[in-house]
């Protein structure tokens, strides 16, 4: 096992990434996945520096702008062994990356999206992002935002997400137990994680999440889905859940449904043998000449 | 021997089906085939055709004129009348529609079909085009379609709609007739064409109707088949190609004419493998992505995992993978693109041919690295090329750009099977299996070239960023110098080791070069004989690899020649790469922006006017 | 006036699309705009075609395929006077283009958007499209569709489009009063139009359509938001009402607010003098040289 | 007479500011400027620095040492120690602190601090390198600045952590001594820099303190300035070309650095117009798209309305934008794109420079089409080609891509406000206005170029598809070559009218050429005459547009004259592109790709290598 050279955290001082990164860390030491299984894809931002960061054997993808799901749909769908977390920014998921973001939701891979959701584009200085609000003007932004704000968690639920759910960045422990809970959902699990960024998002603050915020746990909430009956029920109620959002800004987890197959069970109805013998685990050589056999292909070409 | 067919029809009406049968049919009669598809971008309604040469030496071209024209409508009649040499088939009933009243065809097309009977004093119905044809020498045959469906409709107590499309089958049957073909032949590709038996049943009835009503007019004698031949298009012989060198995941976006590919590809996607002597089954992952960006971005995934992947999309989407290219340039990714050319810019031609996106392959994405690009010149070489661009992939760890275009992708050609024979080598460069840990991905090496390990396998770091051994960003100077280096010298490295002769196709001998890429190959090879026969004695130099540039051997069979540039394009972009990477310049250029293919004719007639001066020949054959 | 070449409207019979071509016509008409400020704007598909088809002399601008959005905001902004109304397929607005999609609606600029919802990429051969659920297998398809079905009324109100509507391509009267409501409210309509593909979807067929197709009027549905309190009610019934899919499909208005101000008048913020002097009006130049006064720019980088 | 001034420290604490107050300060004191900022892909932590050279004349370049580096941190004086030549100024109370104690320097760097220090037999720590570089002659000053700030905090009862960053304002105060500046200067530059009276206050007693701690060493004497002199930097005066030029709407996505130049734009989008003499105002919208696919065809769409529009991205976004680029081109609509070039490929060096697209610009988009391209090499080219590419954009009709590079974009320079006096002349190319009804859009024409119209006038039909005069789709053969030449046409009547002298800056006389584009002729023209003090004569032949390309006169330039090739790239893509069009290659090249310009002493010593027979110089400069 090589070394590793240290690598400098590079974030601002008091920004909510560091608490995604112990959260994010301590999830995996604590679900006892061997490290090297664990592959973190990332976009490009501040956010999307974050695999660097990790301090285990884990591997890293950091991708580009807003294409991380593609990647991570390559990835997973090549080699169905690896655990996949998506790490993404909400300039990286829900602008440049929506198209991704939402077609995801219609396959639901078994994989876990996480949202720095800073309400800003941190790396680039501070430009408005989708979930800022309309007519907020933080302090990096010379004129109020032009633009409304979408809803992650509602895009999320009616593009098929599986797993719904918000977290607080400077929560860990509640944050490390939602990650858990959404690696180990079967199926596209998402966690827009409140994430404040002290340098360019003077709104939306520790102070101000911190009297807004409460658990869905406090109110009974019960986000599982256990019938397909069930389904349409729960998706309604998690959606009029998500719309809340002012005073009191509800974190866990809104809507839950194991029912769905992912994509992989899917594939295993055109490839038997798709989970035993996925494409990354195949034999295509042997002896450095092709082990595939391509005889009956021809031969249907015959005239 | 070489003879030219050609049926047109509306889109939608079984064209393409019955073309296929009569390829079909004369293969079976021991003949070499060429097939050529043109078609617009619409579903149902408009014109489209297929041409069909065949030979008995192997064909790789089309012909500017037919021998044989098939038709059952008027606008194939007014599209193709100018292109028939010896027969017109054609729909009685249809003697006094005018060019005007084709609703489908285009202003600008029944102008010039107008212009044409006016200079020649006829009038602008059908009758008008059989009289015109006739004069020219052609000999016409009426056909009453419609009493000959009814025919077969009555036999077998079907609507008349259902059997409509028989029409189809009655007209190459008489083309089958009139080549002397036997009807055995036709029956037997009637009856693998269509899975459904009534289908069988009534087109092999129109067929006896048809093949009755004329006699032999060629008389082709029946050919002994000694070695079993294949007959495919070019998007079918790519994916056979990837499979064959190991592919496994595919993701593509629907994009005329690449996503043929992908479709068969996930239609045979549970595959043999026989590993140590023992066979079981392998499966090909097809994902449909929501775009080319997803597209490109997944296949970069998946060739992280160690999985061979590829993607195959066309112009549009080409241009949508410039990032992802450039990302997959950055981390060393080994994947694969293969690119269909078409009519460009833009949506362009959708549905029909091109050269025009050479240099933008060789150029795409931001920034200096590897991207190695190869183009096929016919269906034997994408086979070979598809497995190539593979082994390149990973053993120079770069994308590779394997350029087919739509002519060829979806024209079909008939060859003997042993010609995709032969070991099929998977080579896979540096690849080594550390024991979980971290691993440093991206090592210094002499020739630029690090051992590569799976994600899976230890712990990998990847970035867009500049990145150190170890995959971890890193602005520092030296580490810019070194690690931009080590990618660049891949190409160097893999300009050495490839030999110049595999990236040329050199063919004949002589002070005038033809100097080509990609499907124009077929039509010069075709010519060779023929302008030997007028005296003309040209070399064919087919560039088959653009980057690396095969410069050494390049400037050694073109100095103090006669160099002339044959490209379908208008700027001759390959040739622009020779003059970059040479500063040789041709002397003068064949050039063909229609979207159609470039025929064997038109390079015979192309370097007969070079050869009395002309710099710049532009060609315009084809409908 | 230059005269008209013949153009070919070369969909396939029974196309859905005639019925659009023929209610956007009536409707352009019936609205009494001048034809030459209406410019329709479409991405590629058999839909992207339309606007060539059109027998009026609107202006067309036939563009990429998922990006017809991006050229109407382009259009629109520059020069707010014209009426834009953008045809899409239903692969080009919420498969390739759905990032557009989306962000558009948190512009809310006043343009009409009308989906050619048919299941199908039609133009290239019948591939499922994203509305196509899962497991259903089309005529044009190999396999059953491997993915789910987005909503695309649900997502566009989880964006911010301030008129949420669905036709029927074959009602052609009520799909033109449709489309002349979408045109005149102000800000970002949709009109999502079931439009049968008789050549590659044989599932959503005339036949299937006409037995479940009913009108949200005959259940007395009021989609207006008449005040700003009303909005969050009237927009989760509207999202309850979106999910309806099956036995009974609702079309007609699922919800309008034009309490929301536009992109135009959220410019206007900036820009006072925005509506009357918009960028395509501006004179930039006066015989030839500069019109535009820059001394005050550069008397600000004095030294 | 030449100085080179040097700030670092920590991203986000101010560096940037200081600067340009100390740039400021030497401004006002009569001298010309040029600052170079170079900072990391980070918000805080991270080291960023800021170069100073300062002249009695215009200066164009940055230097490979610096006169005066001006410390505060430990890890500004690890990663430039080897540059100081004269003056040190650091912190006293670092002195025990070892490279191996910054966490934010990258290990590479670090590795290499600790070779120079080790082989010259020092240790790591701070004091260690300030006898190093005492060793080498550097007089070294420390700095108490905990007690100064202090004192600066006592006097106007505010906390420490307020007054924090006036240690810039100390470490300028005390260069601006060193170098004899008035301080009134520094009093004026820090007023008119903070808006906060408070912090104009304690700044102020900063300074003071600052200045008085040492002596004048230079005594630079006061200057007079006769005309107003503007300082700026890329961003800004490409911005305010183009609203000079009539810019109304502008587009764009986030990314470094183009940004700056949009928010700018936004800033400042309440503009003054004066037509037929009278005052009005006139509004340029600002769009922040939803991504750069987005940006690029929202200003096509604005431009379709008649307005000038638009984008301006890095490589990245570049990539995102080719196939809207190919529609444009297709369309021929007048769209300008300011690419601003960074350090590639994929996210490379986001925040370093880079000429490694050059090539990709020149083909960007799949197809043939007319992609007009200028680079510019200074500030003021900056400002008069973001008019021209305007005017280019709507004579050709076609989008122009202008090229700014990352070093330019955030660099600063001072000139003479003169220098953007004249005729900004608004060339708006064939524009007609027809009175409803159809229009055709695309008629033929001879040059090429149709009279266009705006949506609105009339019914105005566009297709990315091929299409005929009226903008409808049509895939008739003779129409394509038409149209296809048509669009294809413009490119040579641009040739003919654009007289090659403006497309290529000749300096100086020689036989030996430095061939360059871009940034790099800053520092040529500064070394220009130095080389000629050692009897070096050369002479500078800057391309500012790539296309279309003035061969010929670049042939009558170059011909029998050693050429050395000069960029900020590995390949040297200007001069493949010189190769492809003249067949003319260099005789050797000077190279960077380090991501930081090329320095003034960087071409004198890499062009007298070359004459000693290097053929490949490759510079690693600056840190
Ligand atoms: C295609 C492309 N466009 C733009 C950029 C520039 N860019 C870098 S980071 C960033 C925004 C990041 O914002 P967000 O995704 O919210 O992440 P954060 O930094 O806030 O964590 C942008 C626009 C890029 N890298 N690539
Ligand atoms: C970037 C890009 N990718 C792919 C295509 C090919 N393409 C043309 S039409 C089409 C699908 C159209 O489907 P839809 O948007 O549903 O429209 P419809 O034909 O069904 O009306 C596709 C994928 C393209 N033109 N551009
Ligand atoms: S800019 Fe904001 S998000 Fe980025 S590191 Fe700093 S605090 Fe965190
Ligand atoms: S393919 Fe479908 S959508 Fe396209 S024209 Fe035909 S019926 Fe209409
Ligand atoms: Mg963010
Ligand atoms: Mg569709």
């Amino acid at each position: 096992m090589t070394a590793r050279k240290p690598v400098f955290v590079d974030w601002c001082p008091g920004c909510g990434d560091y608490g995604i990164l112990r959260a994010e860390e301590e999830a995996i030491k604590e679900l006892g996945i061997q490290h090297e299984k664990v592959t973190i894809v990332s976009g490009i931002g501040c956010s999307g520096k974050i695999p660097h960061f990790i301090d285990l054997p884990i591997s890293g993808v950091h991708t580009l702008h807003g294409r991380s799901l593609a990647f991570a749909t390559g990835i997973k769908l090549s080699n169905p062994s690896l655990e996949v977390i998506v790490n993404v920014g909400d300039g990286d998921s829900l602008g440049i990356g929506m198209g991704h973001f939402v077609n995801a939701g219609r396959r639901n891979i078994d994989m876990t999206v996480i949202i720095h959701d800073n309400g800003v584009y941190g790396l680039t200085k501070g430009q408005a992002s989708p979930t800022l609000h309309r007519g907020e003007k933080t302090k990096s932004l010379p004129k109020p935002n032009i633009n409304d704000a979408v809803n992650p968690l509602n895009v999320a639920l009616s593009s098929g997400y599986t797993f719904i759910s918000r977290g607080y960045a400077y929560d860990i422990s509640y944050l490390k137990e939602l990650i858990k809970a959404g690696i180990k959902h079967k199926g596209l699990a998402l966690i827009d994680i409140l994430q404040p960024c002290p340098t360019y998002n003077d709104i939306n603050t520790k102070e101000w999440y911190d009297k807004r915020i409460y658990k869905l746990e406090t109110i009974g909430w019960d986000p599982l889905v256990r019938s397909e009956n069930e389904r349409e029920e729960k998706m309604q109620k998690a959606m009029i859940k998500a719309m809340e959002w002012g005073e009191k800004i509800p974190v866990g987890i809104f809507y839950e449904d194991e029912s769905v197959p992912t994509y992989e069970d899917r594939l295993v109805q055109n490839i038997p043998n798709y989970i035993d013998y996925y494409p990354a685990k195949q034999d295509i050589q042997v002896n450095g000449k092709s082990a595939t056999d391509i005889k009956e292909l021809i031969k249907a070409k015959r005239v | 021997m070489r003879y030219s067919w050609m049926i047109g029809g509306a889109q939608g009406l079984g064209v393409d089906t019955s073309a296929v049968i009569f390829g079909n049919s004369i293969s079976k009669a021991g003949y070499y085939i060429f097939g050529n598809r043109e078609y617009y971008s619409n579903i149902k309604g408009r014109h489209s055709y297929f041409q069909v040469v065949f030979s008995e030496k192997p064909v790789h071209s089309i012909s500017s004129k037919v021998d044989v024209l098939a038709t059952f409508d008027a606008e194939t009649i007014f599209q193709h009348f100018t292109e028939v040499k010896d027969v017109m088939i054609y729909d009685d009933s249809l003697k006094n529609v005018t060019v005007d009243m084709v609703r489908s065809i285009e202003p600008e097309i029944a102008e010039g079909v107008k212009e044409e009977l006016k200079k020649n004093a006829f009038g602008f119905s059908v009758g008008d085009v059989v009289k015109y044809v006739e004069s020219k020498g052609v000999k016409t045959i009426p056909v009453d379609y419609s009493s000959i469906l009814k025919k077969v409709a009555d036999t077998y107590h079907i609507p008349l709609s259902v059997v409509e499309r028989a029409k189809n089958i009655v007209v190459v049957a008489i083309s089958l007739s009139l080549f002397g073909i036997k009807e055995e032949h036709l029956r037997n590709a009637i009856a693998s064409e269509f899975k459904n038996d009534l289908f069988v049943k009534f087109n092999t009835t129109a067929a006896e109707i048809g093949y009755s009503l004329v006699q032999a007019k060629y008389n082709l004698p029946e050919l002994n088949v000694g070695e079993p031949r294949i007959q495919v298009d070019g998007n079918t012989i790519s994916a056979i190609g990837k499979l064959s060198a190991g592919l496994r995941f595919q993701s593509y976006y629907p994009i005329t004419p690449a996503s043929d590919e992908s479709t068969y590809i996930e239609a045979n996607q549970n595959l043999d493998l026989i590993v140590n002597g023992e066979r079981r089954k392998g499966g090909a992952v097809v994902v449909q992505a929501e775009d080319e960006l997803a597209a490109i971005n997944m296949a970069v995934g998946s060739a992280l995992t160690g999985t061979r992947s590829a993607t195959a999309t066309s112009g549009p989407g080409f241009s949508l993978m410039a990032e992802g290219i450039s990302w997959a340039g950055m981390n060393e990714v080994p994947v694969v693109i293969t690119y269909y050319m078409r009519g460009a810019p833009s949506t362009g031609l959708p549905t029909r041919s091109g050269q025009g996106d050479l240099k933008f392959a060789l150029n795409v994405g931001h920034g200096e690295f590897p991207r190695i690009v190869i183009a096929s010149g016919d269906h034997k070489e994408i086979y070979w090329d598809a497995i190539w661009a593979f082994n390149l992939a990973e053993k120079y760890q770069t994308p590779v750009i394997h350029v087919i275009e739509k002519t060829l992708a979806n024209a079909y050609s008939s060859f003997d099977e042993k010609e995709l024979d032969g070991n099929v080598e998977v080579e896979r460069g540096k690849i080594v299996k550390p024991e979980g840990g971290y691993f440093n991905r991206f090592e210094f090496s002499e020739d630029g070239i690090s051992p590569r390990a799976f994600l899976g396998d230890a712990g990998i770091f990847h970035a867009g960023d500049e990145h150190n051994e170890e995959g971890h960003i890193t602005e520092g100077t030296k580490n810019r110098i070194l690690m931009y280096e080590k990618r660049m010298k891949k190409l160097y490295t893999a300009d050495r080791e490839i030999p110049e002769v595999q990236r040329v196709n050199v063919v004949g001998d002589g002070q005038v070069v033809l100097l080509t890429w990609g499907s124009p190959k077929g039509s010069i090879l075709d010519a060779m004989p023929l302008l030997q026969n007028e005296g003309v004695k040209v070399q064919m130099v087919q560039v088959r690899m653009f980057n690396p540039y095969p410069s050494d051997l390049m400037k050694k069979l073109l100095s103090g020649k006669k160099v002339i540039a044959i490209e379908n394009n208008y700027c001759a972009q390959g040739a622009q790469v020779l003059s970059e990477r040479t500063g040789i310049f041709p002397d003068s250029f064949i050039l063909k922006w229609t979207g159609r293919s470039i025929t064997m004719e038109e390079i015979i007639e192309g370097v007969k006017k070079v050869m009395q001066g002309e710099k710049r020949v532009v060609l315009s054959d084809g409908a």
